[in-house]
């Protein structure tokens, strides 16, 4: 019968292993204070229970030692729980290095999932196990949040912004992923699955399901169609500065200060060429707004991103 | 018994035009004790429904976008038309005047006024509830509720605006009547503490409410004349939403809590014929939550794209306003220490506070907790903690003061056995309703969902059971409430051996409330002496 | 103390000298580049002194008990709150840089 | 003496402690306003620290000499508002009356040049909506910026016409002989918010008109 009644989430990323050891102590004190102050409660009202009318109780006014005392000692406990969660929180924003970068896209009311290597799901995450897996998320509409218990993770998808999250899966199955913030009528049912695979596994269902050009692939064809490549030519001769290398690279902005070239900085650029103006070059880039997709900005990032390695001779 | 007719604030005079026109605070309260009345059992038919469609996974009983409409409208009700007034504005306005030995409120006509403004605002989210609802979400996220939703968001959001204002006045009135005109000899550490907890809850009336208020009227203005301040797509941000409403939201729970709180003190101190212990530490405690409760809305928004670093400040602050809720739980827990402890119906429902406060309390912890609140957040888990806090104890708190001060107000006693009953219905279906709640929420059930997965079911059937038990314990007082005013015994002035000033004038009081200006030389819980000796009437009436 | 106490007619113009003239500094300082930001507070300092000389003298605070200063302060702390909390979100929104 | 004591209302000793609430009470509804703007200022941070070019491009479109005059004429007016209770103050009636009737005028004045404003906006397409119009590409965030501009200033303008309405029936009073040099609170309080109107202003003149002038 307990099938029908679960009591714990199934754990399936590493990060699933800390979380829960911070529940365990979190519900430690709990149960702890709770019944301290149960029993107290319990125990006092029996014990001193009125026995005649004219009763009176002791006159007491308080105890400075006791106030101190359960002034300090909550406020340890809580320092301990901030501690510990911070550490956990800190780690769960700051993915490792080499984890598998893959675009997610939210829309009323379904996740479109692309993968680097060109592949694109709908309401469905192929991930290996063991490896750690990045998410580059935003949103075409409203606000909604990617959220996967199993893996105790969940971070919102914003409109007009991006947002990551990263997990390693430490177990091959398939995981529910619930959209976790109210998005309209159908937020109940913008369900998908996460399927776990094993590596090798994995390796077979991206060859198989392999469907055209990587995202990369379509970025670069993206940016020849829109234009892109008549001012930002590799050589900088353009109207607009080379983007090679441009990835991560510190900009310098007209008018004083600086900026890290990040996805939002490039979608920006792109939607919003003169909220942030490159020193030394005119305001001329125009607006992309409407004629290219999230989708479609994403896949220029990751053509933008590929321009790093590969050097000059990369940009067409 | 004196045949005579004594006049006092109910029969002083009669007709719909004395009510409506009043402004006498005790009068105005039965006006908010009657509209909070019907928003309660407006929005737990709400809850009903929502209760009875998560019977099942399958969203069968309603539309999915009735089902929104539903959750919408049951936390707006809940939050603005009952929560956030019914304790300041019934209780607070019958008793402070009483308690400090004023003949009214500072604004008399302010306090009416606002009464007005609360129901315009309410009857224009009836408008909007009747004219087919509202899909939001109480918290009203942009772009959803700026840009996408098509349902009746602008008539909702005026009518919340139009609420606040109501509860600035109240706020207002309090703090200066509290301030200017306390009877003499009343100094701040011989006030009760319900006082100085409504006084902290006045502080964040008047100074949370109106971002909320400019906040909403920005969303409206930005679906009305399509201003352009919140929309993504003319680069606006949708955190800034979330930090304007979260801004006021956050303090607004204390503004929940405090006055609940405040009921208990009185209680337990009166059910035990004790001092309360502690009594400075409870006092500067609920201040505390008041002004630390300010620096701590981003707790609302740790996966919302907020910066890492806000996440980490906000928590830490979390932590630091939940130090004085414990002192207090811990104080009065204490109180009880060789008291001599009776367990009047009202009391029974303090026991209960205390302890379920401490639950949601503490599971409001979990949520502080930055690593574990990125799991349960926007789960049932944060739908279980809040109920617990807002149910169980404000709700609980409530209830325990409206059957207190029943005597004072109408006169009349309640009939007890079926008091105690009913508390004790009241606190088993509320277990029983959001205990599983938390389990659902650790498993990861979203909130807001009008179909889930079937192997929650087991647990939401326990949930809906409890409801419907809950329920009971609801209309349970509110038949013999009604009763008890005719039928119920003649309370005289202070039928529990109360210490407080409100129990030495009459039951029902007069109008202005005491004949003579009482002169205050002890602490309101004196239990150790008799009334007298705390309080002095002079021999002449100041009219 | 009676709240709100007179304030003499010529204070009240010195004042009021006082106030057209930081109008006029602000607006002539817009026009020149103070660099690195400096504008912003030049102009935020002017509207600060301004507000304060209206609260003090026109709205006679400079006269009254404590417990005014006490509101009239909140209300700004409380801005200052909202305020910081806010800006503190959108400036540390790189932190910690990849 | 006796008219005196009809102004005090039941609930209060004597008229001194009337005044001390009635005063506290305003000045706590005035900390309310402050919040209530303070909505709106942080917002205004908030973009302005997100868009800081798009918001100086935007802010020149304004007409920073209507604005100062704008700023002087308002602050003309709570000079004269403070005289208008100086003259309660002292029993001088006459000159009670033509300050607040003074304060009046200047606050019609603020809000024709504001309406003029509101007005060449308007056929500029300068507006937040479907018309709005924005040379270069800056367009989106410029919106923003006036979207706040409307939205404070607008704001703002409600409160002055509250305030006429406000001093309106105060002259009424005055012309009736309601106000003595014992009592004169709704004249004084009515001040308060006038003056009060007049802080917001000084904050949105810099923030809105002098944005971007040294670039
Ligand atoms: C009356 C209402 C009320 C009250 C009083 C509280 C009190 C607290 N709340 Fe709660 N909360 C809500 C109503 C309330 N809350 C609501 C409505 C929401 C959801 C809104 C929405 O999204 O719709 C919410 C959501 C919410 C969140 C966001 C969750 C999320 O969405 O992810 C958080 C996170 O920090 C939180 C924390 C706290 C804390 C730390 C307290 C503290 O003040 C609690 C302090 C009390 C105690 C600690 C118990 C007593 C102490 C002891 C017995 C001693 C032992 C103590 C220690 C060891 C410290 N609450
Ligand atoms: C003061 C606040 C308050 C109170 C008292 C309650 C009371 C109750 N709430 Fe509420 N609740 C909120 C505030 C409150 N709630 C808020 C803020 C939300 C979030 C909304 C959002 O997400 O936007 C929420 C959301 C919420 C949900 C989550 C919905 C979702 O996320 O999908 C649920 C689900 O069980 C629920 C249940 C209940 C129940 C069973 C009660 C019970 O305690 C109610 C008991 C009362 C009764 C049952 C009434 C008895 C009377 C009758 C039965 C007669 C009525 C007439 C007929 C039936 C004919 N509430
Ligand atoms: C009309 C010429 C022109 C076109 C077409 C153009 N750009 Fe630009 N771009 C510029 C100029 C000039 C700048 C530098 C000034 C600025 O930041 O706006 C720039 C800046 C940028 C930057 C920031 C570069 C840095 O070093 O920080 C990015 C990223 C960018 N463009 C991407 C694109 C993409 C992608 C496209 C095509 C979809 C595109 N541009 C099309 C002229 C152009
Ligand atoms: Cu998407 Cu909820
Ligand atoms: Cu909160």
């Amino acid at each position: 019968m307990f099938q029908n009644l679960p009591l714990f989430p199934e754990k399936a990323s590493t990060i699933a292993y800390r979380v829960d050891a911070l529940f365990y102590f979190l519900t430690a004190v709990a149960v702890f204070f709770a019944a301290l102050i149960f029993i107290l409660i319990v125990v006092f009202a029996v014990k001193y229970r009125r026995r005649s009318a004219t009763e009176k109780g002791a006159p007491i006014e308080g105890n400075i030692a006791l106030e101190i005392l359960w002034t300090v000692v909550p406020l340890g406990i809580t320092m301990v729980m901030f501690g510990w969660g911070a550490l956990v929180y800190v780690d769960m924003f700051d993915p490792p290095s080499n984890a598998l970068e893959i675009d997610v896209v939210a829309k009323q009311w379904m996740w479109k999932m692309q993968h680097r290597e060109g592949q694109s799901e709908i309401n469905e995450l192929h991930v290996p196990v063991g490896r750690p897996v990045q998410l580059m998320m935003t949103s075409e509409d409203v606000i909604h949040s990617f959220f996967v218990p199993a893996f105790r993770i969940k971070m919102d998808v914003l409109p007009g912004r991006y947002t990551t999250l990263w997990f390693q899966p430490t177990k091959a199955g398939e995981y529910h992923l619930f959209c976790a913030e109210f998005c309209g009528t159908q937020h109940s049912g913008m369900l998908g699955r996460v399927i776990v695979m094993e590596p090798a596994e994995y390796q077979g269902w991206l060859d198989g399901g392999a469907t055209g050009m990587s995202m990369e692939q379509a970025g670069a064809q993206l940016f020849q169609r829109l234009g892109c490549g008549v001012c930002h030519r590799p050589d900088g001769a353009g109207q607009g500065p080379s983007l090679v290398g441009i990835f991560g690279r510190p900009v310098k902005l007209e008018g004083g200060g600086a900026v890290t070239a990040d996805e939002a900085y490039i979608r920006r650029s792109i939607l919003e060429p003169h909220a942030q103006v490159v020193a030394g070059y005119k305001p001329v880039m125009p607006t992309f707004k409407g004629l290219v997709s999230e989708d479609g900005i994403l896949q220029i990032i990751a053509y933008l991103k590929s321009l790093q390695k590969e050097g000059p001779q990369a940009q067409r | 018994m004196n045949a005579q007719r004594r006049e006092h604030y109910l029969n002083v005079n009669y007709g719909v035009r004395s009510w409506l026109l009043t402004t006498d605070h005790k009068r105005i309260a039965w006006l908010y004790l009657v509209s909070v009345t019907f928003f309660f059992f407006v929005g737990g038919f709400f809850a009903t429904l929502i209760r009875l469609e998560l019977l099942t996974p399958q969203g069968d009983l309603v539309q999915a976008e009735t089902y929104n409409k539903l959750f919408t409208m049951h936390g707006v009700t809940m939050v603005f038309f009952f929560l956030i007034p019914s304790i300041p504005a019934v209780l607070g306005n019958f008793l402070i005047p009483m308690m400090i030995g004023a003949r009214d409120l500072a604004f008399p006509k302010l306090n009416l006024a606002s009464w007005y403004i609360f129901i315009i605002g309410g009857l224009f989210t009836l408008a909007a509830t009747a004219a087919g609802g509202v899909d939001t979400g109480w918290t009203f996220y942009t772009p959803y509720s700026s840009i996408y939703s098509n349902t009746h968001v602008a008539l909702t959001v005026v009518g919340i605006f139009v609420t606040g204002f109501s509860s600035i006045l109240t706020g207002l009135n309090f703090i200066v009547t509290i301030h200017k005109m306390r009877a003499p000899g009343l100094t701040w550490f011989r006030l009760p503490l319900f006082v100085w907890a409504h006084y902290a809850t006045s502080i964040i009336f008047v100074l949370g409410t109106p971002v909320l208020a400019i906040t909403l009227a920005l969303v409206g203005l930005e679906r009305i004349f399509g201003l352009g301040i919140f929309d993504p797509a003319r680069g606006g941000d949708p955190v800034l939403f979330q930090h304007l409403f979260w801004f006021y939201s956050h303090p607004a729970v204390y503004i929940m809590i405090l006055p609940s709180m405040g009921i208990v003190s009185e209680l337990i101190a009166c059910f035990s014929r004790k001092r309360i212990f502690g009594y400075a530490f409870v006092a500067f405690a609920s201040l505390g939550i008041a002004i630390i409760g300010f620096l701590v809305w981003g707790h609302h928004m740790f996966v919302s794209g907020q910066s890492v670093h806000a996440g980490l400040v906000f928590s830490l602050l979390s932590f630091l306003v939940a130090i004085p809720s414990a002192i207090k739980v811990f104080n009065w827990t204490a109180t009880l220490y060789k008291g001599s402890v009776s367990y009047d119906a009202p009391m029974l429902y303090s026991l209960g506070f205390i302890g379920v406060f401490t639950i949601g309390g503490l599971t409001g912890l979990f949520l502080a907790t930055l690593g574990f609140d990125v799991h349960v957040t926007d789960t049932y888990f944060v739908v279980a903690h809040f109920h617990y806090i807002m149910v169980g104890g404000a709700v609980m708190g409530y209830l325990g003061g409206i059957h207190f001060w029943w005597p004072k107000m109408t006169g009349r006693l309640y009939p007890e056995i079926l008091a105690r009953l009913a508390a004790l219905i009241v606190f088993l279906g509320f277990n029983l309703t959001f205990f599983p709640q938390f389990v659902l929420g650790f498993l990861g059930m979203p909130r807001r969902y009008h179909a889930y997965p079937p192997e929650f079911q087991v647990l939401n059937v326990m949930s809906s059971a409890g409801a419907s038990i809950l329920a009971v314990g609801y209309v349970l007082p509110l038949v013999y409430l009604i009763w008890s005013l005719r039928y119920g015994a003649v309370a005289g002035r202070n039928p529990w051996g109360a210490r407080g000033l409100e129990w030495e004038t009459d039951s029902p009081p007069p109008t202005h409330n005491f004949d003579t200006t009482p002169r205050v030389t002890e602490s309101a819980y004196a239990y150790e002496k008799e009334p007298e000796e705390i309080y002095h009437f002079g021999a002449t009436a100041h009219v | 103390m009676k709240n709100g106490a007179h304030i003499s007619v010529r204070a009240y113009a010195a004042v009021f000298a006082a106030l057209l003239a930081l109008t006029a500094l602000t607006t002539g300082v817009a026009f020149v580049d103070l660099g690195g930001g400096l504008n912003n507070v030049a102009a935020l300092a002017i509207a600060v002194v301004k507000a304060v000389l209206v609260i003090l003298y026109f709205m006679h605070v400079r006269t009254s008990d404590r417990f005014t200063w006490i509101v009239v302060g909140a209300g700004f702390f409380w801005l200052l709150i909202l305020v910081g909390g806010v800006m503190d979100d959108l400036l540390t929104r790189n932190w910690p840089g990849r | 003496m006796s008219d005196v004591i009809t102004v005090r209302a039941h609930q209060f000793d004597d008229l001194e402690q009337q005044h001390e609430a009635s005063w506290i009470g305003m000045w706590i509804f005035l900390a309310t306003e402050v919040m209530f703007f303070g909505g709106m200022f942080t917002g205004y941070a908030f973009y302005r620290a997100a868009y800081p070019q798009a918001f100086a491009a935007a802010s020149n479109r304004l007409d920073v000499w209507l604005g100062a005059i704008n700023t002087a004429v308002l602050i003309s007016s709570s000079f004269t508002m403070a005289l208008a209770v100086h003259g309660a103050e002292t029993g001088r009636r006459k000159a009670l009356i033509r300050f607040l009737l003074l304060t009046i005028v200047l606050g019609a004045v603020f809000l024709g040049i504001k309406f003029f404003e509101y007005h060449s906006k308007f056929e500029e397409h300068l507006v937040p909506g479907h018309s709005f119009q924005f040379e270069g590409l800056l367009a989106r965030p410029a919106e923003i910026f006036f979207s706040f501009y409307f939205a404070m200033t607008g704001m703002h303008a409600l409160h002055m016409v509250i305030g006429i309405g406000l001093l309106a029936v105060m002259v009424v009073k005055a012309r009736r002989g309601r106000f003595s040099t014992g009592y004169f609170t709704p004249v004084e309080l009515t001040g308060l918010y006038w003056h009060f109107v007049d802080i917001v202003w000084i904050f949105l003149f810099p923030l809105l008109y002098l944005v971007g002038r040294h670039l």
